[in-house]
């Protein structure tokens, strides 16, 4: 609370930008005029009093599938992100604490895992494994935790090298303890800003593999992939893919404001 | 052995073994791809018969180690094999392709390290003003759009509109060098626009970080103009940071454009890796495969070589 | 015609924003520096005498501003005055010399090119002229091979050289003035000499005004003509050095000046049990070289063993060994008579409980995320699974022993208090283990003087009453006077002499003893000059 | 434009000499309907001109793709088979066999022995002579254990090839087969030099109307006209230059800024926008493709035709057409005939959408509880997976409940058509009913996608084709067709026509619905304005 005080105006417009978001998502049904699925009108209407946002190429109304998709891509991005951070973390955590043989074992299979390019990678597992909505998560979690593993080992290296963990160390402290206690609080605001980025790469990630007929399953609306059903309408002049273009942007522009804040903080920390 | 030296060959002797146990897992991992070469390939037309026929004409019933051996034998020796689907040489799929994809990807470079890099320096010279604060969301924003919609505004404004540039890159050997940049360009704004935030963000958070150091304040108390801080004082020491985001964004360049090169109908080896992985051409698969791990390794190790270089106390240990 | 007042402040406030808000930091200074005179600034942390130092150049840090008063220097009025015109006059009017030379020079470039820029951006001369100048000031600064020094890249040089390649540049554009910032502060008492020398060559020789900024008066005493006491901004009071030194008006002053007694000696060696022995050990980093060499050394109860040496002689490096982070590779230590595992993995709770430690830095001691409470209640929970009611109560106690109040400090967070309060919390976490033996690291080194006195104390009774053995690091010999019973003298991963205090402090003594107890500074103006005098013919030569 | 105008207005021309034309126009068997008056000289028209080069974007090529004959996959290769080959027979636009290498055909009574004879003096790319060697080669490299060729199938009942000279060739077949030529007429099975091999095929020698300079898989070919093509009035280019453009925004993009001249698939859902477009024609042709939505009928709850029959109720297919198709083809049956069938059974029902009807079937079937999984993928065809999803929406008016489960495009023909239970599916279809029964709807043939096996079914199919006689024919294909619409186990809810656009530089005959790109001839059919 007391941070958020002192916070700056853009990261307090960031703020409102994602809890708009995340209300939208909590109570899309709600608010939401059509059902996600509902054919209301012909495809790519313009803007209407029925439909207000227009309609999509299967002339779905655009403005229910962009708040239901909000539920959907933030969730989606959410869950994966979340996944792709605990075990991100936890490794990078252990191989900074730990140092020696297993930083090198880990660091180095995560350089190999790097070493591929993501969306090959992601393409042959989803093309091998099927594109259910929780392979797609384990894998992009898979993806994203390696570079969430160099940030978090990279960051525990400079706290671990702090007294207070030394402290810890000598009074016999185990594993864990130094991971929770000493060391995740002085790495949070350098993992929250990564998070934020992450989570906009994922939806991100989620629109490319959609490009590519992987992703996820329709009819369940996701920006990324909205985007893609729609992208052919722009070379005609026509602006519905804008839409949730624009929503994935003001989302992450949101998202980024806040990380900006918490990068600011982070950075506060080493001085 | 003098230290730099030392440092230099150890790295390098890291990235080489990094690149024989790809080789091996590339190997394995593609060999345990579910699936079957001779139904991929023959799509629709599979049958019981024809499947049965593809697969004995492939020697697909090989043990998988005797095929690796004589797999990285050949390769090292710059033998890929042949395309299972076409029976093509690899060498001959991969190799202008690649340069393709190498000339797209060094084209991007031209346009978005420049500048990158000096609207990292601009933002951080101007820092938290509204330049700063313009450049931070336009770019963000930039970043914030699928690539495929990025190319389709650029073809929609630049070809379809006003017809500037063509909305095809297919580029072919019988081209001039200006007419294939004419050709690239739009993909390489495309990919421009990808890659820009990214490296600018980067290099701004770079600088300042720099900007910070008792050296800046020492100089500003020297009576240096800023913007020579920026360039002398402040950009070299943030160097390592920068030449790293570098380093990453060309193997990105390399190795991930398929999408781009879908939309821009452009022959590069992104295209090929996924068409041999969903046709599960596996001498094609292993070959890009291990060339892209190549890539991705040998930037890396680059940008490591190179931030021992920018650093004097490495530099200079030698002497000391 | 110029003025006779080269500096003049008036009335200078100067504002710094934090918690929300523009606070003074500055109140109200006025100060005159007239050619060839030398004036001391000298307060603890938070006095602003670097901010005024700073001032003087028309220039503030990030986070402040000039608020209101006059600069004028060599009657240009700075307040207000443009950056270009600002520029034009840092450097080459008025030159700084910062605290750290390490961090003020930047590591990319070499240091003649550092030299030469002020000169050859402000268009006094080009890049052969000026480094011709620098030849013959690095020749007369007493650096070795002034005509290549300068090709070399600042890590290359040692902290008393580059400080005095620092004090070169400052000279680069010939400036009226210059502006020491601690330019000894981080450097050991032996390399500090050297530039004393220097800076004093500068003014007196070349005739320069200068202000010096120091938290040390003894230092101060030997270069300044006047000299300045800051407090919170403020000034306390103004005099002539020598006036100053004899006749202090303010208590503060007094306090600043008044010589650390703390310990009666206790020559009652042999009577107490050992607590620990270090018995032949040798370690390394690499695996190659010994950082240190042949030690044996041992700590009885109830008794303090001052560590000293300079830095880089290895005495962080034997705290290391003991509390196991560094296993020793050969030799024994003995704890309590039991051996002791060398690695800290393989010790059991109980050693680890009652072998404590405190850190130089209690900034970085502490987990800047948690609460007094929690910092205090861990080891409690730990070594004896003391909670709830129990712990908060034992928690209360070590706070009230440590003399803060508990219901104002139990629930800090840590970076919500000052240095003094947070040494005070290491010492209490470390007395919550309830320890037989605790290695002080430096403790005192990042306070102030008044602080670490305070700290000193602390410790001295905690002896008394709970019989704990110190292991005291400290490069600083006043300290070690202070509370020593023995003296362990280290140099070079070796140590050189070890003994009672009296024994160690009494001649004759070991040379490399000898010249470290010569280099510390004596509250006397005349100390430096008859220093140098005697060391003429060896040390500047 | 048929060949029969085309040979008219050569001799108007005097391009050809009246013998000539006489000549020709007998073997096409047209003789008999020479217009009236042509040999007076009417005047035409649009009149095929030489020159240009003519650029082609393509779906579906692939880098792994091949000119090896037995294995065309793509619309590129299989349009750049036919620039540079030809058949024994064409297919024409009306679905008629006319004469290609072959003059002329013959068959005994029973269909079981089919006479070719050849054309003379045609000759290959590199200078050699076709004889009836080279096509009894090229006939061969499909059967057999080694072969791996798509065209295998339909040349199972061949028992020998023999050469009947230099210029006759004669197939011997295990059962009759009236529509034999129409076999001849399959993209497979161009001819090419005997011998050929391996990597050679690569090279696309052939007897084609474009000589092949420059062919990269999955990018681009590139071919100059033939400058002794033996078939008159065709190959108008100069050049041709074949690009594969997976992306059908990449495709629509360079026709609209010309860097195309012609390009398949236009996306449905932008047509009308395309259309209004200056400088681009439209055309949509309906063929012989359609959806299909197989079932596989050995699985429960499959196995009840009353589901089977519950779920084709269930599908409103004019809102299929309408959303998925954009109106761009027909209405299905639930059979696999076409209208542009001469034995499409035109006196049957048009299934319609019937909620409360296919909720008594499904209710008989005791099913309603059951969630019926449907896999799809837009691999099967454009806008499958959107079909899906309004099946989904129309079939919860029945109280069905439909589970769309999206498969990758990537592995979908070999991993869920066939495999998974219920799916999307696409037939280009056949030229005749026989060819189109026998691939996917025979007891055991190796395509048939819903394991059905009726056994009045498989009768009739083996009886039809060896039947000569058209009325019996078309009665016994009248039956076959009933039975498949209301027991088979795909729903086959419309056809799809072939929507194509190209620059209005480009003239062009009547368009073949038999496959995609003017029956993928567009390189020796179209010319420049």
């Amino acid at each position: 609370m007391n941070l958020l005080i002192k916070s700056p105006l853009s990261a307090r417009i960031g703020l409102c930008i994602v809890l708009f978001n995340i209300i939208v998502a909590i109570f899309a049904p709600l608010i939401a005029p059509y059902s996600e699925t509902e054919v209301v009108g012909d495809v790519w209407e313009q803007m209407s009093g029925n439909s207000l946002l227009g309609t999509d190429h299967l002339g779905r109304d655009l403005m229910s599938r962009l708040i239901f998709g909000a539920r959907n891509t933030i969730a989606l991005a959410f869950i994966t992100t979340m996944l792709s951070f605990l075990s991100g973390t936890t490794l990078g955590f252990v191989a900074a604490v730990k140092g020696g043989w297993i930083d090198n074992l880990f660091s180095r299979i995560i350089d190999i895992i790097m070493a591929f390019p993501t969306l090959i990678f992601a393409l042959m597992i989803l093309s091998v494994m099927g594109s259910s909505v929780m392979i797609l998560i384990v894998t992009i979690a898979m993806l994203d935790s390696t570079r969430v593993y160099r940030l978090a080992r990279a960051v525990a290296m400079d706290i671990e090298v702090m007294d207070f963990v030394e402290v810890a160390r000598l009074r016999g402290e185990g594993l864990w303890w130094i991971m929770r206690r000493e060391i995740l609080p002085n790495a949070m605001p350098s993992l929250v800003a990564e998070f934020g980025l992450r989570f906009c790469f994922v939806f991100l990630f989620i629109a490319s593999l959609s490009f590519l007929g992987l992703g996820l399953q329709p009819p369940l609306a996701d920006w990324g992939g909205m985007v893609r059903e729609n992208a052919g309408a722009i070379t005609f002049g026509i602006f519905i893919p804008l839409i949730p273009a624009a929503a994935i942007a003001f989302l992450t522009v949101g998202v980024n404001l806040i990380v900006d804040w918490f990068l600011h903080l982070a950075s506060g920390m080493h001085n | 052995m003098k230290p730099v030296i030392w440092l230099i060959l150890r790295r390098a002797g890291f990235g080489f073994l990094t690149i024989i146990v790809i080789s091996l897992i590339i190997f394995i991992g593609v060999e345990l791809l579910p699936g079957d070469v001779a139904e991929a390939v023959l799509g629709q037309n599979a049958t019981q018969e024809t499947v049965e026929a593809f697969r004995k004409a492939l020697k697909l019933e090989l043990p998988p180690h005797v095929r690796y051996w004589v797999w990285l034998t050949d390769f090292v020796q710059g033998d890929f094999g042949r395309s299972l689907a076409n029976g093509r040489e690899v060498s001959g799929l991969i190799g202008w392709r690649f340069a393709n994809t190498l000339f797209l990807a060094l084209t991007t470079a031209a346009i978005a390290i420049p500048l990158s890099v000096m609207l990292g320096m601009m933002a951080a010279f101007y820092r938290n003003t509204l330049f700063d604060k313009v450049i931070s969301i336009t770019t963000l924003s930039f970043i914030s759009f699928p690539e495929f919609f990025i190319a389709y505004i650029l073809i929609t404004l630049f070809s379809v509109q006003f017809n500037i540039f063509p909305s095809m890159a297919n580029i072919n050997e019988s081209m001039t060098l200006v007419a294939k940049l004419h050709a690239v360009l739009l993909p390489a704004l495309t990919l421009t626009c990808v890659v820009t935030a990214h490296m600018m963000r980067q290099t701004r958070a770079a600088i300042i970080n720099v900007l910070a150091s008792a050296y800046i304040e020492m100089a500003e108390l020297k009576g240096i103009r800023r913007l020579r801080i920026i360039m002398r004082h402040a950009f070299p020491n943030s160097l390592s940071p920068v030449i790293n985001v570098v380093a990453l964004n060309l193997a990105y360049l390399i190795v991930g454009v398929v999408i781009v090169e879908v939309v821009f109908v452009y022959p590069g080896l992104g295209q090929l890796l996924v068409d041999s992985v969903s046709k599960r051409d596996i001498p094609v698969v292993q070959a890009s495969g291990l060339i892209f791990a190549g890539a991705y390794i040998s930037l890396n190790m680059m940008a490591d070589i190179l931030s021992m270089l920018a650093n004097p106390r490495l530099r200079q240990s030698q002497t000391s | 015609m110029k003025s006779e007042n080269l500096l003049q402040i008036r009335n200078l406030f100067i504002e710094g924003f934090y918690e929300n808000q523009w606070n003074t930091i500055v109140d109200d200074i006025s100060l005159d520096l007239k050619r060839g005179e030398v004036l001391g600034l000298i307060g603890e942390s938070g006095a602003g005498k670097s901010t005024i130092g700073l001032a003087a150049m028309g220039y503030t840090r990030q986070g402040c501003r000039l608020a209101s008063g006059s600069i004028k220097l060599d009657g240009m009025e700075l307040f207000g005055a443009s950056e270009e015109q600002l520029r034009s006059i840092r450097g080459e009017k008025i030159a700084y010399v910062a605290q750290s030379a390490a961090a003020s020079f930047n590591p990319s470039h070499r240091i003649i090119h550092q030299y030469a820029e002020g000169p050859v951006q402000h268009g006094i001369m080009d890049y052969e002229q000026a480094r011709k100048n620098a030849v013959k000031i690095y020749d007369r600064l007493f650096l070795p091979d002034p005509e290549k020094i300068g090709l070399k890249y600042p890590h290359e040089l040692s902290g008393g050289q580059l400080q005095r390649a620092m004090v070169a540049m400052s000279m680069s554009c010939e400036p009226d003035i210059i502006v020491f910032d601690e330019p000894t502060t981080a450097l050991d008492v032996t390399t500090q000499i050297e530039v004393l020398a220097s800076v004093k060559e500068i003014t007196e020789k070349m005739n320069k005004a200068a202000l010096y900024i120091t938290h040390d008066l003894a230092v101060v005493a030997q270069v300044a003509h006047r000299i300045m006491v800051l407090r919170n901004g403020g000034l306390v009071e103004e005099g002539e050095t020598r006036r100053l030194i004899k006749k202090p008006k303010e208590k503060y002053t007094r306090d600043l000046l008044s010589v650390r007694t703390l310990s009666e000696d206790k020559n009652d060696e042999d009577k107490t049990d050992v607590i620990l022995k270090v018995k032949d050990v040798y370690a390394t980093y690499n695996g190659v070289d010994n950082v240190l060499e042949d030690i044996n050394l041992t700590v009885r109860q109830g008794r303090t063993v001052a560590l000293v040496g300079e830095s880089g002689s290895g005495k962080s490096t034997l705290a290391r060994v003991i509390t196991g982070m560094l296993p020793a590779t050969r030799g024994e230590i003995s704890f309590l008579g039991q051996p002791l595992s060398p690695d800290l993995k393989h010790r059991d709770k109980n050693n680890l409980r009652r072998l404590q430690m405190i850190y130089q830095m209690p900034d970085t001691a502490l987990n800047p995320k948690q609460t007094v409470r929690t910092v205090i209640g861990r080891p409690l929970d730990f070594y004896f699974g003391t909670r709830g009611k129990e712990a908060e109560k034992r928690i209360r106690d070590l706070l009230t022993r440590i003399e803060l109040e508990p219901a104002k400090y139990i629930d800090r967070l840590t970076p919500e208090l000052s240095g003094g309060e947070k040494q005070r919390i290491c010492i209490a976490r470390a007395l919550a283990a309830e320890p037989d033996f605790i290695i002080c690291d430096e403790v005192t080194s990042a306070l102030d003087q008044l602080v670490a006195e305070g700290i000193l104390a602390l410790l001295q009774d905690l002896q008394r009453e709970m019989n704990i053995s110190y292991l005291f690091i400290t490069h600083d010999l006043a300290t070690v006077k202070a509370i020593a019973d023995k003296i362990v003298i280290m140099l070079e991963g070796r140590i050189i002499e070890q003994g009672e205090k009296t024994e160690v402090l009494t001649p004759p003594h070991h040379a490399y003893t000898d010249k470290l107890l010569a280099s510390v500074p004596v509250m006397d103006p005349d100390w430096l000059d008859n220093l140098l005098d005697k060391r003429a013919s060896t040390f500047l030569s | 434009m048929t060949d029969r105008t085309r040979l008219e207005d050569l001799l108007k021309k005097n391009k050809i000499s009246r013998r000539q034309f006489i000549a020709q126009t007998s073997a096409l068997g047209l003789a008999a309907a020479v217009s009236p008056g042509l040999f007076a000289g009417t005047a035409r028209a649009s009149v095929p001109k030489k020159g240009g080069r003519f650029i082609i974007g393509c779906t579906g090529g692939s880098t792994t793709d091949s000119m090896d004959p037995a294995s065309l996959t793509s619309n590129m290769n299989q349009n750049l088979n036919w620039q540079i080959r030809n058949n024994l027979i064409e297919i024409d636009h009306d679905f008629n066999p006319i004469p290609e290498l072959a003059e002329s055909w013959d068959s005994t009574p029973d269909a079981k022995k089919w006479s070719f004879k050849l054309r003379k003096g045609v000759e290959f790319h590199n200078g050699k002579t076709m004889t009836a060697e080279d096509v009894i080669f090229s006939i061969n490299h499909h059967i057999g254990e080694e072969s791996k060729s798509g065209a295998k199938g339909y040349l199972k009942n061949i028992e020998s090839i023999k050469a009947d000279g230099k210029y006759g060739v004669v197939f011997e077949l295990s059962g009759g087969t009236a529509d034999f030529p129409f076999i001849m007429g399959d993209y497979h099975l161009t001819i090419c030099p005997s011998g050929t091999k391996g990597q050679e095929w690569e090279k696309g020698v052939g007897t084609g109307g474009y000589i092949l300079k420059n062919w990269e898989p999955g990018v681009r070919a590139f071919t100059v006209r033939n400058p002794n093509y033996w078939k008159a009035g065709r190959a108008h280019f100069d050049e041709i230059e074949t690009l594969s453009i997976v992306d059908t925004n990449a495709r629509t993009n360079a026709l609209k800024t010309d860097q195309i001249n012609y390009m398949d698939r236009v996306e449905l859902k932008t047509v009308h926008l395309m259309k209004r477009m200056p400088g681009i024609n439209v055309t949509a042709t309906t063929g012989t493709a359609h959806y299909t939505i197989p079932m596989l009928v050995n699985q429960t709850p499959y196995n009840d035709n009353n589901v089977r029959m519950a779920l084709k109720l269930a599908v409103d297919r004019e809102e299929l057409l309408k959303q998925v198709l954009r109106g761009y083809g027909e209405l299905g049956n639930d059979h696999p005939i076409a209208p542009v069938n001469r034995y499409y059974a035109k006196n049957l029902d048009q299934r319609r959408y019937d909620p409360d009807k296919a909720k008594f079937y499904m209710k008989k079937a005791g099913a309603l509880d059951h969630t019926f999984n449907l896999h799809a993928a837009d691999a099967a065809f454009p806008g499958a997976v959107d079909a899906a999803i309004l099946m989904k929406e129309q079939a919860k008016k029945s109280g069905i409940d439909i589970n769309v489960v999206r498969e990758p495009d990537d592995g979908y023909w070999s991993n869920v058509w066939m495999k998974k239970e219920w799916c999307m599916c696409y037939w280009g279809g056949r030229p005749t009913a026989d060819m189109m029964f026998s691939v996917a709807y025979a007891d055991g043939a190796p395509w048939n996608d819903t394991k059905w096996s009726h056994k009045r079914f498989n009768e009739l199919l083996i009886a039809a084709r060896a039947e000569l006689d058209t009325d019996k024919r078309r009665k016994m294909y009248g039956e076959m067709q009933e039975i498949c619409r209301n027991d088979s186990g795909t729903i086959m809810p419309m056809y799809n026509q072939m929507v194509e656009a190209s620059s209005d530089k480009l003239d062009h005959g009547p368009i073949s619905g038999h496959m995609a790109l003017d029956g993928m001839r567009n390189g020796e059919r179209w010319w420049f304005k």
